[in-house]
């Protein structure tokens, strides 16, 4: 059974690896994007197989129930995504925005990302999560620059000028946690295992903990994308190819936010360590807050639903920072359906974007009455992720919301407020898009409706419904965040 | 038994809503979502009224929905029973008169698919038993009438209309949210039995007032959060319009009623304060702004603004009586209430079904351009005028017997302890008194000035009659309005078990009083016998006919119309909706809308016409909403500057993120 | 470990600390190049002795990449980009040299103060590497922060870098330090490339990073 | 036995209050006359307009809907009940529960909402100036009248009108500010419900100054005459309901006998002869108003209402 165990984990490893090889010399695009297809099932094939063959723990690979929820998501979404991107691409390439050499390039690092994502989440090493999470952010460079515009070029720039800052402070805080661990873990290897660490994390210094957690509050925050750490992100998600966004929004920013969650519970353990919560929640309410105003000023659509992530990271990034028992499963349930509305959202975006042949909000309207699947689909994802029911982020942020006003009032306020002014922005950009006298061109989509429906069916289904197991399975990872 | 039947309705509804979404754009297909949403609507129907008659014990039950560790609780008792009958009443009718109407409706893809929806979101409204349901099928109850708001979606107005609306349930179901969320407690306690068996503290408690008052409050209308209300009611089709008015703001006032009276505990002495200050304010301010509009189904919108307000001032009343221990005027304030709920569901229903058919008829909503329908759509004037009546709270009609508990409830206030109180319930009944009689003017205005007089336009003058399911919908209302008008004492003593349960206390049994006469406290003190009354008053009416025309005279003849002798064959010159409200403009208007006339003479010999300008300025709009949304703007406008830094200025705040957090490190304890 | 051989750590990681502040003085930009080729060398040194006292031979290797890639290849190449873009002439600053300064000595007193908060009987030497480090990274970031030149920005981003190579060569026994460095040098290859890539490729007119905010699709 | 006592009681009721309407009005007129030094009209005067009206055919615009013929008579029913449950020479008449105080002004309402819907019928702009104006006073009289029933509620305990005037009669009462300010203020309400000067002329066709007449400008015959009973039995209504309220001598008891009642009766018309003496007093010796300073008027009076209500909510908690 363990090595069988050991076989999946280390599958979903290697088929993003061998894939991503496979691809890059590959010169056929279709082929290229079967086998993108071929392997993303593959590896979520693998992921689900977790579920039963959970391999022990080891100095580098770990998987646990936290990070099982990660894996999956990401395997499907990934998945998901790839199906949306084979008839994106193959419109790209029909416009001539891209070339046959870059889509090469294109479906290599897709898979690359896809492996430097799992790697991150099922890394037990900080310095080895660190790594991934430092690849997955320079295969997004690349990808976010590939139509080689201005625009995508200067997105790619600053994203990875900030990126790397990032990196350096994420790394810093690593080194700090090693420094913290050595005395009490000993030198080497075994100081950077987060098993060995969240065991013995009570004996370690605070104050170097302390330290440590800032840096990586504001290094793995910046690919959160808290404010005032997210510049990178609007850009980035405008100008790359629109699976990409899908990917970043859905996948990447969860990733991060997993590291920082490993982090806060190393420090939760020390009871004489700052308590992270109030330093996530504050970001988080500020992330919140911004990205709802920002919401309202908005021309570009891709730009737009980017926002709309920072503003989702916030309260998923509060959540966490509130714990307990119901904050810390409404942060999960929270990210879970952020990530697949988000995707969803992103593929009717990206379809729309393309019939139109415009991002550009005010050359866009009345999309229920051209496209009535896409505009239909577009309405449902906004108002999901706008928080209504009966689709699932209403059920989180019932939960965020109630618990947090029984607990801490006065943080419910800017809370509600926030949420408040970020529904009504995307509420008023909702009016003229799917809505109103058509605008732009009306022709045919040539679209898969298949992940945007199959996402925003889940997304649905757990707003009425969730299964038992998989809540018992929140559940129990919501304890382990404490 | 009532409860798996009411719950069986929810599937049905929404397996009905996907029916509509195959059937959306066949011509014959809305006959089919309209009639099974009648079938269903009466079955509800049935529930409600064999839960309310027999009496029986509330009923309980959960489903694995919702909540994971909570499930769905879902749970009939009298109050929820009474409500579930205003909904279901409500739907039956909408229902039957969609099945004329939904004839002529040119998006019917974006009617019928959420149509069902909407009646199903309101049933499980009244049904959850915990504060996940609640909220989840309140907001699919928003979502969905938003999706009918947004059916004529071209035009810009229904646009905004949806916008405001869907924006302020948002408000409106995050405040509610807060209060759940103190109700519950941190340990998440969610399920309605668990909050009844440990009320929160008294300071919460009030906090869960107010903030149920915000949040069931803007769903409901009160002034000032109803500015969504007038705009999102006319933009729908008039058979949603009609629900809208007349059942989602009673199953707001429910979500109201159900927070308060049932969970939040035992009431402070002033929070009756608030309730009443807002209601009083809401009655008059609804029935002025309806006053001053010259669309018709906007008028109706305001005006559910304004029975809102006198729903509200009941339930404040009983919020009082029930703080100071009085538990059985408590239940004459609320019987007041909840009966007024439902005359109010059944006019309103009515009223906006004719305006529905004028709609039609005539193509035209601005009563500016209306005028002599009645000799067009004879029947559909006769029911819209019955309405109007109900409405003005006349006699023998319903409204006029539940606004009459409603002054004896006030009539007993003297009894109060409290100062505040002492002051504040005569103010209020001041200003019910004085709604009523506005109400009054409001729709001899709308009724005067639609179907009466000669057509104002070439629409007009080609209206036709509607159909007959349209026709049998409103008859079906006007009947409902004469039963409870002239039988009230059949539907207080059903409503009797809700009322005990919400206050402790119920009025006494009226079918035992002779005649089917209504005895709020005791005979000696006041009684009411509608049924007499109506008794009387046709038979004085039809023997003095018949006399008259017996022993008198019975001839007729038609002449041209007198005037004074300067008959003017323009309807322009008749009076119209602006004109017979000036004198009311002028008397409240200058205060209260800062109306302002502008006359423009020409010079003697000039042959410029002269002209008048009115101004009107929403107060409300102008001083709460216009500022919140400037301020909003200009925030954005401010943070919008941060989406144009340098990338050196990007990692300026990453540079003070860090500085800060490192000060905050070195002077942490 | 004795009394010298931290004495000379504890006198090359201060060394690195004094070079920043040499950096943040200069308001010439072939000159900002020339100090911080002495930052990748005293940096090298400080690694080196490291790897010495530690006896961790794989050290080695980082102080060889600090000294062979920063310390020459990285500065001739700017060198060279400066240039060929004609903006020798001057770096400009957004705050004068003075006020950049203060803030500085403030950014080396307030990682003192975080990282002495640490228990002593933390390695001594760690620790006081660690607060140099802080310090080198806080000041890197500072200088980034204060210059609009692309090519000084890196070279900020790369003093940041260097501090950070000192934090991880002073953590006794921490593994990947080499690959980190390896990483890291590859890292700003890449920016440098970028840097010249857009230079060629795109023709921006300026590396002025004020220059691609004008592409961003908002405005207007 | 009793029960049909009691019914030929009430039926007596209806029927005096029918017969004595146009009397009363008749002879304000006279008085009025007098006091103008005209001889004026005899006192049976409006019973043979009434004839002759109702004998005369009926000339209907040619724009009349069917409401318009068919509001006479529900202003004439409403009127006609209302009136009949208002103590006249008894209390406690077998119907009188079946409406309160609340109940008859609403009664009066409603009559007053069906001649406003008839005044736009036609669609002229005479019916439209009269129809406007009314809706606009009785939006300011009601209320008074409603702040007036609530004072004298408050005082007696009940909206019954007949134990109110048991109660009044019963001399607990005392002398009350909160029932000066009442009766002040239903004189005010009565005199622009009746459409009496300052705030309207009964008897004036003159455009700008008209309400109540420009709304029935288009009656003619029987029609007519059903709308000026109406309006006579409106006038009697009110002498009646101050005279039982503020001068409740007399007045029969429910179980009374014959000459009771007969002294009650006599006494009636006594009061009503009283009123309607001062009323034409008050009527000559005053000027008609602006329109638009009759909402002034009827503020003062809802104000005087809401003053006495206020009050007697203060004062019970003393």
């Amino acid at each position: 059974m363990s090595v069988a165990g050991i076989d999946a984990v280390s599958a979903i490893l290697l088929i993003p690896a061998a894939a991503a090889a496979v691809l890059a010399l590959l010169p056929d695009y279709r082929t290229g994007s079967r086998i993108n297809v071929g392997a993303a099932l593959l590896t979520l094939a693998a992921a689900l197989s977790l579920f039963w063959n959970r391999p022990p723990v080891g100095r580098y690979l770990l998987v646990d129930d936290l990070n099982i929820v990660f894996i999956v998501l990401t395997t499907f979404v990934g998945f998901t995504t790839s199906v949306f991107s084979a008839s994106y691409i193959a419109h790209e390439l029909k416009t001539g925005r891209l070339t046959p050499t870059y889509l090469r390039f294109y479906h290599a690092m897709y898979q690359v990302l896809m492996f430097a994502m799992n790697l991150a989440l099922v890394a037990n090493n900080i310095g080895l999560m660190w790594v991934a999470i430092e690849l997955a952010t320079l295969t997004t460079v690349l990808m976010v620059g590939i139509y080689r515009t201005h625009e995508a070029l200067e997105a790619a720039w600053k994203y990875f000028i900030l990126g790397s800052v990032g990196i350096a402070l994420a790394l810093f805080g690593t080194i700090l946690v090693y420094m913290a661990a050595r005395p009490t873990v000993g030198e080497g290897l075994d100081a950077m295992v987060w098993t060995h660490l969240v065991a013995r994390a009570a004996g370690f210094d605070p104050a170097l903990l302390n330290l440590a957690f800032v840096f990586l509050l504001l290094g793995y925050g910046t690919k959160v994308g808290l404010a005032p750490l997210h510049a990178w992100l609007p850009d980035a998600h405008a100008e790359g190819p629109t699976p990409i966004s899908a990917v970043l929004s859905g996948l990447l920013l969860n990733v991060a936010l997993y590291a920082l969650l490993r982090f806060k519970m190393l420090l939760a353990a020390n009871p004489a360590a700052l308590s992270p919560g109030p330093l996530m929640v504050i970001l988080g309410l500020v992330s919140l807050v911004f990205a709802s105003f920002m919401l309202y000023r908005r021309r570009d659509i891709k730009r737009m639903f980017a926002y709309s992530s920072i503003e989702h990271m916030g309260v998923i990034t509060f959540a966490f920072g509130m714990g307990g028992p119901l904050a810390n499963f409404a942060g999960l349930l929270h990210m879970t359906m952020h990530s697949l509305t988000k995707s969803a959202i992103f593929f009717a975006v990206g379809h729309i974007a393309q019939i139109k042949g415009t991002q550009k909000i005010a050359d866009i309207g009345g999309l229920t009455e051209t496209h009535p699947v896409l505009g239909w689909g577009l309405v449902l994802g906004v108002i999901a992720i706008a928080g209504l029911p009966p689709l699932g982020i209403f059920m989180s942020e019932f939960l965020v919301v109630s618990s947090t006003f029984a607990r801490e009032p006065l943080l419910a306020i800017p809370l509600v407020f926030g949420l408040l002014v970020g529904f009504g922005a995307l509420l008023l950009r909702l009016g003229g898009l799917a809505f109103g006298e058509p605008r732009g061109a009306t022709g045919v989509a040539e679209a898969s409706y298949g992940p945007m429906f199959a996402h925003l069916a889940l997304v649905l289904c757990a707003g009425v419904y969730l299964p038992g197991p998989v809540v018992a399975w929140f559940q129990n990872v919501a304890r382990l965040l404490g | 038994m009532p409860l798996t039947i009411a719950l069986l309705c929810v599937p049905a509804l929404l397996g009905t809503s996907l029916l509509a979404l195959v059937v959306r754009r066949s011509p014959q297909g809305y006959r089919a979502v309209y009639g099974i949403s009648l079938a269903v609507s009466l079955l509800g129907l049935f529930a409600a009224l064999s839960q309310l008659l027999a009496g029986a014990e509330p009923s309980h039950t959960v489903l694995p929905l919702g909540l994971p560790w909570l499930g769905a609780h879902l749970r009939i008792d009298a109050l929820a029973a009474w409500f579930l009958l205003i909904a279901n009443l409500g739907g039956a009718a909408a229902s039957l008169f969609a099945l004329g109407y939904g004839a002529h409706e040119p998006a019917p893809q974006r009617v019928l698919p959420f149509y069902p929806a909407f009646l199903a979101g309101m049933t499980l409204v009244v049904l959850a038993d915990d504060a996940f349901t609640f909220l989840l099928s309140w907001e699919c109850m928003s979502l969905a009438s938003w999706a009918l708001v947004m059916a004529h979606h071209r035009e810009r107005d229904n646009r905004h209309a949806g916008y405001v609306y869907l924006v302020m349930a948002s408000f409106g179901t995050l405040t509610l949210l807060l209060a759940f969320g103190l109700l519950a407690g941190a340990q998440g306690g969610y399920a309605f039995e668990t909050i009844r068996a440990a009320p929160p503290a008294p300071l919460f408690a009030s906090l869960v007032l107010i903030l149920a008052l915000l949040g069931a409050g803007s769903k409901a209308g009160l002034v000032p959060l109803h500015v969504w209300l007038p705009l999102a009611h006319p933009a729908a089709p008039s058979h949603v319009s009609a629900l809208m008015s007349g059942v989602m703001t009673k199953v707001a006032i429910y979500g109201f009623v159900r927070i308060v009276f049932d969970l939040a505990g035992a009431p402070a002495w002033w929070w009756s304060m608030l309730v009443l200050a807002l209601a009083g304010v809401t009655t008059v301010m609804g029935v002025l702004y309806a006053l001053m509009q010259s669309d018709l189904k906007r008028l109706l919108a305001y005006s559910t603004v304004e029975n809102v307000g006198i729903v509200y001032l009941g339930l404040g009343l009983a919020l009082a009586f029930k703080a100071q221990g009085m538990a059985w005027a408590a239940a004459l304030a609320m019987t007041a209430a909840l009966l007024h709920g439902l005359n109010h569901c059944v006019f309103k229903s009515l009223l906006f079904f004719g305006a529905g058919a004028v709609l039609h008829a005539a193509g035209e909503r601005d009563m500016e351009r209306l005028g002599g329908l009645i000799h067009r759509m004879p029947q559909t004037a006769f029911a819209f005028l019955v309405g109007c009546v109900a409405i003005s709270a006349l006699p023998p009609l319903n409204g006029f017997v539940s606004e009459w508990l409603t002054f004896q409830a006030v009539l007993l206030s003297p009894e109060l302890q409290s100062w505040g109180l002492k002051l504040l319930v005569p103010g209020a009944g001041a200003l019910l008194a004085l709604s009523a009689a506005l109400a009054a003017a409001c729709f001899v205005r709308a009724f005067g000035v639609t179907f009466l007089g000669r057509a104002r336009s070439p629409a007009a003058e080609r209206a036709h009659e509607t159909d007959r399911f349209s026709r049998a919908a409103m008859f079906a209302c006007a009947a409902i309005c004469l039963v409870v008008g002239i039988l009230p004492g059949l539907f207080i003593d059903a409503l009797a078990p809700a009322v005990a349960q919400l206050v402790g206390d119920r009025m006494p049994v009226q079918t035992v009083a002779g005649w089917q006469t209504i005895v709020p406290i005791v005979e000696g003190r006041s009684s009411y016998n509608g049924l007499l009354v109506f008794v009387f008053m046709t038979a004085a009416a039809s023997l003095t006919a018949y006399a008259i025309h017996r022993v008198a005279s019975d001839r007729v003849r038609r002449g041209p119309a007198w005037d004074c002798g300067f008959p003017d064959p323009s309807p322009a010159t008749q009076y119209s909706a602006t004109s017979f409200a000036q004198p009311i403009r002028r008397v409240f208007g200058t205060v209260v809308f800062r109306a302002r006339e502008r006359v423009e003479m020409p010079p003697p010999g000039s042959p410029a016409p002269a002209r008048l300008s009115v101004s009107l300025q929403d107060l409300v709009w102008d001083g709460l909403y216009a500022p919140v949304a400037a301020g909003v703007g200009r925030a954005a406008d401010r943070l919008n500057h941060l989406q144009f830094l340098t990338i050196r200025r990007y990692l300026s705040l990453v540079f003070v993120a860090l500085v800060a957090l490192l000060l905050v490190l070195a002077i942490w304890p | 470990m004795d009394k010298f051989s931290f004495d000379v750590a504890h006198m090359l990681a201060g060394s690195l600390v004094l070079v920043s502040f040499v950096q943040l003085y200069q308001d010439r930009i072939y000159a900002l190049l020339n100090v911080f080729a002495l930052h990748a060398f005293v940096l090298a040194l400080s690694v080196a002795w490291q790897a010495y006292v530690h006896d961790a031979p794989h050290l080695y290797v980082t102080a060889l990449i600090a000294l062979g890639f920063k310390a020459v290849v990285i500065p001739v190449v700017l060198h060279r980009i400066v240039q060929r873009l004609g903006i020798h002439r001057e770096i400009e600053t957004v705050v004068g040299i003075g006020p950049t300064m203060l803030a500085g000595m403030g950014l080396v007193a307030l990682s003192m103060v975080v990282m002495l908060r640490a228990t002593p009987e933390a390695d001594p030497l760690a620790r006081e590497d660690l607060a140099f480090a802080l310090s080198v990274v806080l000041l890197g970031l500072l200088l980034m922060v204060t210059r609009r030149n692309a090519v000084s920005q890196v070279v900020g981003f790369m003093s940041l870098e260097n501090g950070l190579m000192l934090a991880a060569a002073g953590a006794k026994g921490m593994p990947l330090v080499v690959e980190i460095s390896v990483a890291f040098s590859i890292l700003i290859a890449f920016i440098v490339i970028g840097i010249f890539l857009f230079r060629i490729r795109e023709r921006f007119d300026t590396v002025d990073v004020r220059a691609l905010d004008r592409f961003r699709g908002e405005r207007g | 036995m009793a029960l049909i006592f009691d019914l030929a009681v009430q039926g007596v009721q209806m029927l005096l209050v029918l017969a004595l309407a146009p009397l009363l009005t008749g002879f304000v007129r006279k008085v009025k006359a007098r006091l103008t030094r005209r001889r004026g009209p005899s006192l049976i005067q409006p019973y043979r307009d009434l004839v002759r009206l109702l004998r005369k055919e009926v000339v209907l615009a040619e724009n009349a809907s069917w409401l318009f013929r068919v509001v006479p008579y529900v202003v004439f029913a409403a009127t006609w009940v209302a009136a009949a449950l208002v103590p006249t020479f008894a209390a406690g008449l077998i119907f009188s529960w079946s409406a309160d105080l609340i109940a008859i002004i609403a009664l009066l309402g409603s009559a007053r909402f069906a001649l406003a819907l008839a005044g736009l019928d036609v669609g002229t702009s005479f019916g439209g100036i009269g129809s406007s104006r009314e809706v606009m006073i009785a939006s300011l009289a009601e209320p008074a009248m409603l702040m007036i029933v609530f004072t004298l509620a408050l005082i007696a305990g009940s909206t019954q009108l007949s134990t109110i005037a048991t109660f009044m009669a019963t001399g607990d009462v005392g002398l009350r500010v909160s029932l000066g300010l009442a009766l002040i203020a239903l004189i005010m309400v009565a005199i622009a419900e009746n459409a009496r000067i300052p705030v309207d002329n009964p008897a004036t066709h003159l455009e700008l100054t008209m309400v109540h007449e420009a709304m029935v400008l288009e009656y003619s015959g029987r029609h007519l005459a059903l709308i000026e009973l109406s309006a006579s039995l409106k006038l009697l209504l009110y002498l009646s309901l101050i005279g039982c309220v503020f001068a409740p001598f007399a007045l029969a008891g429910p179980e009374a006998g014959l000459s009771a009642y007969a002294l009650g009766a006599a006494l009636y018309v006594l009061k009503l002869a009283a009123g309607g003496f001062l009323l034409a007093v008050f009527e000559t010796s005053i000027a008609k108003m602006r329109v638009f300073r009759v909402p002034e008027f009827l503020g003062a009076a809802l104000m005087l209402g809401l003053l006495g209500t206020l009050l007697l909510f203060v004062s019970r908690g003393l």
